[in-house]
């Protein structure tokens, strides 16, 4: 089992949902959060004062699924976030050791 | 403000019969000097048409907005509403207002002898529909009000995408080519709709039909906010958009019973009235949700309240406090299905429902006072001719439908025109208080 | 408003004494007419009144709850009081202000000439304290806002639980059977407590003890908010709670300084009044918290605040400034111990303390205006018999308590027989926003 | 509150020049009874000016810190206001307004004559600036709101680091050798800058520049907050900005059109002027932003708003609309440079900004008083010697400075003492809300 | 050591707080999430427009432990944040490679 | 690849973001949390209820960067974080199996 991350444009969110869902997956945990890269942040001022942010509001997405899902999800969001503009964010995919649904105390893959 | 001539006649009437004779002689030698209880009213009237607008009107669209567009929402209505106040001195009073004509528009629009307030002084004094007056200066700053509201709610079909200064130069346009015109159609002294006997109590035509039918039109011709109606676009703080809907009841007292310019039992009237309709109309927007098989709800019944209160605009002090209570319920259930089912229907994007409340709300009212005038259900009006009047209602809320509309296409023509009217799909994308503004709403 | 008889007479005679010989033949001979500047004042007092409700009272309470709860709280607010008016002008204002009586139940009820607000037009008057009046249709919305706020005061011991149609079916029940009755008493002119001598300026009976008391009682009734009180339940927004602190404030100089019916000084004896014992009292919170080991808190201020304006609203022109000062700091310095301690030990679930505040401040202030309303302690009243006074003021307090507790507990059994009275456990966790109008208050 | 005693005499003339002789006669024999239109007016007015400060200031100050210090700012301003309207009526409204003085220091301060408002009944009365009069009670409560709101425009400079503690003792002593004896030297019947002719109409010398002067002072004493320039510190709400910015413009009215005293046609142009010189604020700040090269905001707008308020102040009643319009200009890019350019320059931390609005745009509108009152200006004051009315200007803007500085410089030092001035650092990097009050403002 | 991440509704932190506390987790981080699953979202309407979320708020729970305490927190969030309603949420538990106190530079399992 | 999470204090975010640009990261996700730990929170007082929250405000980073990064990104972090108090906070790592970045859809170490 995998946990793939995500960090996506916001407006991008329903597109990336869509598509995951069209490969199959069933779940995700959404949270947001704030990037900074290569992308500026938009500068306000208030009074004279400027605040350069440098952060931008990104969307993190957390997905677990079985590794067979993982090359699948990864090419959906690719396609389903990519702009071409700077900032379109990143998918980082790491190893799931055990996994438990709550409410019926399934685990592992049955639990996703 | 009401049919000024008829009821001139019977209120000085009243009034006299009230007094002893030394006291009539007197009130005939003096030259007017306003009382300063109808000053006070008319002060008092005029701060609160203020407040319906900032923070008011502010409040109620910038609550239905989304979070990235609430400064732009809220500074537009702020910005406009004072450009709106400026033109109303320069030019705008003296074109409403004014005592001398444009040859050839008799009827349609005064002249410019009172540009930039000529002659005007604290002494000066407008007259009221008895035989009292109160300070011009008063009375130009209450008008003044007005003309700032009517122009902000046409921006309820317009926010999320219409750039600042597109609105800037909107407004200079349509307030002088459709809205000094229809206010003096509606409260010149020789203003066509007086001259052929509309009622229209508080404005509900200059206002909010002007209001609304303009919206429509700008709305058709800027186009859809990207996304609508497939992207879910709801309201960013309806807590705000009840705040806004509390001061709006509030300020319009000021709107409504003001426009009698005096503070007497006419007054008390229109104020009555401004309570029952709108309250009225409050609980039938809820029920009309609970009979279409939803859940009653708070913008439901903020909605029925604006909408309560359009419709009681023209007959606040025209019908009688049941006429009222009718005809609030009316127009909260046809609203509420013109803002539902119709507006979705035929896709067009009006964002706040500028026309299906505004423009709906007060036709409805206008030819409702037509109706609840008549003595036969309550109102002051006497036995009428029922129909007669209801047709010069139709008339006037036909000759404003168009008049707007046409004067509204003006105006966006030349706004897009100097400005490109709409924001870039980056801007739009990132929301207007960033892009337009360089701000943020929250922090 | 205050005893009408007693001060009506001192009014006129130092009116007429102040009145050349022509002015006072003349007064008599002419019908009464509303002094514009009087008219003014109660419409501007009906406004602000009106003010209180909605933003004022709507953003104290919703600021108070839960942020799933806040549209469920703002919105019964603004429905209840949208139909306490109606009911007021179908048949409310004739049983409390009505010419004639039920037989049998002269001084508790008055009877039902004026349903439907029958014979009422522009032109009829009410008459004030002195020999004054103002348009009744002024009169009428000026108390209908008592109705409404204070059936709404009640919602504060029931948010966060209580549906929204029992909420409806209880209002009507209560009304009927507990506030017009006591409205009568207090107000009618043949009513019992007025009769009895007993002194409230504004109201303090009708509508702080008897919502405080209908809030305990139906809070009792209906059971606590599930988790109460190991559950956190921290105020969503005490921003917003401060903006309706304000606004109450604002419009609370409508409620007290309105109901001298006049602009005249004793109009200017409540104003003061109304704002030195607040002001005392919003301090004299914050005092009591740092006297007992805590920090001086916002909520504390604004909870000062309203126990001081509740203290005072009996008391406004009966007393002097500096009685209402010690007036003010009293209330404020039991209502704390009653509200942090009290409430706790007892256990039982007043959300907002509604009986808390405007219950225990209502009875400080009611049985306040009989002390200070002596001149000992620089009140108008005289030398009075002191004892007797208080006598009079405790008879009144307690036949309101028993009256609002047998009527609340009538108008619960029926509004829980009707509708279940409290929403569905899940939708008391979801929230009631979502649950009963399907919306949220932010996005 | 304009040059009493010259205009008065012009008031009075033009009002008898208007009534028959059987009226003058009765005028002069009668005592004199508050018209209840003025005194109507007059508690509308009290009540906007509360309005000011509750909600309003609270909101517009509030919404300009961070969300840590929002219960703080709005606290410390409602808290502060209670604690002046206390003082006021124990001895405030003697030193200022009293009848008696104390020797040597005549036109500079009254005596105790009055403390505890010693002799003040409902039928006392205060004249106006013609042969009118209000009741006491009425202008002590307006005059009280003025005292009050100066001292919680000063905290713009100090929030988000200043005691709660340290804030009551600074007011005590503040408005003990501030801002009563300059009221005095405004007001006071042989008031030092009424006696040489100073034109302030609604008090923008004792209000604004006394404000300003005194946050600058503050500010310096007290010292930057921890992290400022550098830290980013952006307001948390502008939205609560804006309707703060609205809630002071809707109750500035009352506090100019007020400080007429009546409801005449003088508080009508004071009306206007009122209007029309913020609009132009409003609309010049975001001008001068895009000049500059960046985008017009909405905290430019709310900017302007404020900074034609403070400067139309005490020009209100005294020139035409016109010169309002330039002076809210002026008043607003002036106020922008300092704000934006020279306050980041020299590198103190006046955190909102409370001197470089209060204090410049009130030191503009005092000399463009002098300016615009001349006739050539549109002005109501004839033809005028300009530049020694400008020099009056200037000598009673100056005394106000030096006095206001001199006099902050020793209340602060005592606030120091006593209390020890400013939170910890642990406290100021918490928030004070947590702090010093024990709560969040947001849940 | 591994890093246990609990998805779980929110009004059950409570509880699940204090049977961590119970079995000798001292310390975690919470997030405010978005979950997207079987259960389905509130329905919401204004003005006529139907917006179905499908986003139904959730809180997130990131417990680093020693490998030791794992099955016995897993079990523990398992029995406090069971209602047995769909809705009731994930547990995945992945390797930490490092652990460091920021405060004190200790690091690996002493740091947690 | 690795994936350092950090706790931080939030004020220190600043400081934590030019000491981690000092040391080569280019790009990091931040999330605003709530933490559990040794430190206590606040107490709350309304109307005589006390609320104290045990939860304090916190700010999460998360950094994905080359394995030779690591050390000089933790010391960074470690250094810039530190106020001696209680509640500083916690550095975690965790292996990355893979890499994209959206935009271009470079992967691994070229995507970070
Ligand atoms: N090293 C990193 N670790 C974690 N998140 C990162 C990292 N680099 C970038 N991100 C996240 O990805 C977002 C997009 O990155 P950015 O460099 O702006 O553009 P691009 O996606 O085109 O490379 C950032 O806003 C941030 O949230
Ligand atoms: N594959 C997944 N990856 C990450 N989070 C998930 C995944 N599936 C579900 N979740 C999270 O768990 C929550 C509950 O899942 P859901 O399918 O609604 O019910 P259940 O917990 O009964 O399986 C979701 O709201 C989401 O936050
Ligand atoms: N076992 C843990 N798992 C995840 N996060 C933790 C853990 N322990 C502490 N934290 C996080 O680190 C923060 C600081 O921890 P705390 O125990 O308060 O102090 P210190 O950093 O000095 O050890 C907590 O607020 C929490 O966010």
């Amino acid at each position: 089992m995998k946990l793939i991350i995500a960090i996506i444009k916001p407006f991008k969110l329903d597109d990336v949902r869509e598509a995951l869902t069209g490969v199959g997956v069933t779940g995700m945990t959404v949270t947001e959060v704030k990037g900074f890269g290569r992308q500026k942040g938009q500068t306000e001022i208030y009074r004279g004062a400027e605040y350069s942010t440098n952060m931008v509001p990104k969307i993190k997405l957390e997905i677990a699924c079985p590794a067979d899902l993982v090359a699948g999800a990864v090419e959906a969001i690719k396609s389903a976030a990519n702009t071409g503009a700077i900032g379109d964010g990143k998918i980082f995919v790491l190893d799931i050791g055990q996994a438990v649904r709550i409410r019926t105390g399934e685990t592992d893959e049955t639990a996703l | 403000m009401r049919n000024a001539l008829k009821l001139a006649g019977a209120a000085g009437l009243s009034l006299f019969a009230a007094m002893p004779a030394w006291a009539q002689e007197a009130a005939e030698a003096a030259p007017a000097v306003p009382n300063p209880g109808n000053n006070a009213w008319m002060m008092t009237s005029t701060v609160l048409v203020l407040m319906m607008i900032v923070p008011g009107l502010a409040l109620f669209y910038g609550g239905l907005t989304r979070s990235k567009n609430m400064l732009s929402t809220m500074t537009q209505i702020g910005a406009v509403a004072c450009f709106a106040m400026l033109i109303w001195v320069i030019y705008g009073y003296s074109l409403a207002f004014g005592d001398n004509t444009i040859a050839g528009a008799e009827g349609y629009i005064a002249g410019f002898s009172k540009v930039f307030l000529a002659g005007v002084t604290s002494d000066s004094t407008a007259a009221t529909f008895s035989d009292e007056v109160i300070s011009e200066y008063v009375f130009i700053s209450f008008q003044m009000t007005f003309a700032a509201i009517t122009i902000a709610l046409v921006l309820g079909a317009l926010v999320e995408r219409f750039k600042f200064s597109a609105m800037m130069v909107f407004a200079l346009v349509w307030l002088t080519i459709v809205y000094f015109p229809v206010a003096h159609m509606v409260w010149g002294t020789d203003g066509v709709f007086l001259d052929m006997g509309a009622l229209d109590f508080a404005g509900g035509t200059v206002v909010h039909i002007n209001a609304g039918v303009s919206a429509l039109v700008a709305a058709l011709m800027l186009g859809k906010r990207k996304g609508y109606p497939n992207e879910p676009m709801p309201p960013h703080s309806l807590t705000l958009t009840m705040v806004g809907t509390g001061l709006l009841w509030v300020g319009w007292f000021g709107f409504n019973a003001g426009s009698e310019l005096e503070a007497d039992g006419t007054a008390g009237l229109a104020m009555i009235n401004t309570f029952v309709a709108t309250a009225s109309a409050g609980l039938f927007w809820m029920l009309t949700e609970r009979v279409m098989g939803h859940k009653g709800s708070a913008l439901g019944w903020c909605s029925g309240i604006i909408a309560g209160l359009v419709a009681v605009t023209p007959a606040a002090g025209n019908v009688g406090p049941f006429g009222a209570i009718v005809l609030g319920a009316i127009a909260s259930i046809i609203c509420y299905f013109f803002v539902s089912k119709v507006k979705p229907a035929l896709g067009y994007d009006d964002s706040l429902d500028a026309f299906g409340i505004h423009g709906v709300g007060g036709i409805i009212g206008a030819i409702g006072t037509g109706v609840f005038h008549d003595a036969m259900f309550g109102g002051p009006g006497g036995d009428l001719a029922l129909g007669a009047q209801v047709g010069v209602q139709a008339l006037a809320v036909g000759t404003t439908i168009v008049w707007a509309a046409v004067g509204t296409f003006i105006a966006m023509i030349v706004a897009k025109a100097l400005t490109g009217g709409r924001v870039s799909e980056e801007v739009e994308h990132e929301g207007l208080d960033i892009g337009e503004h360089g701000e943020r709403a929250y922090n």
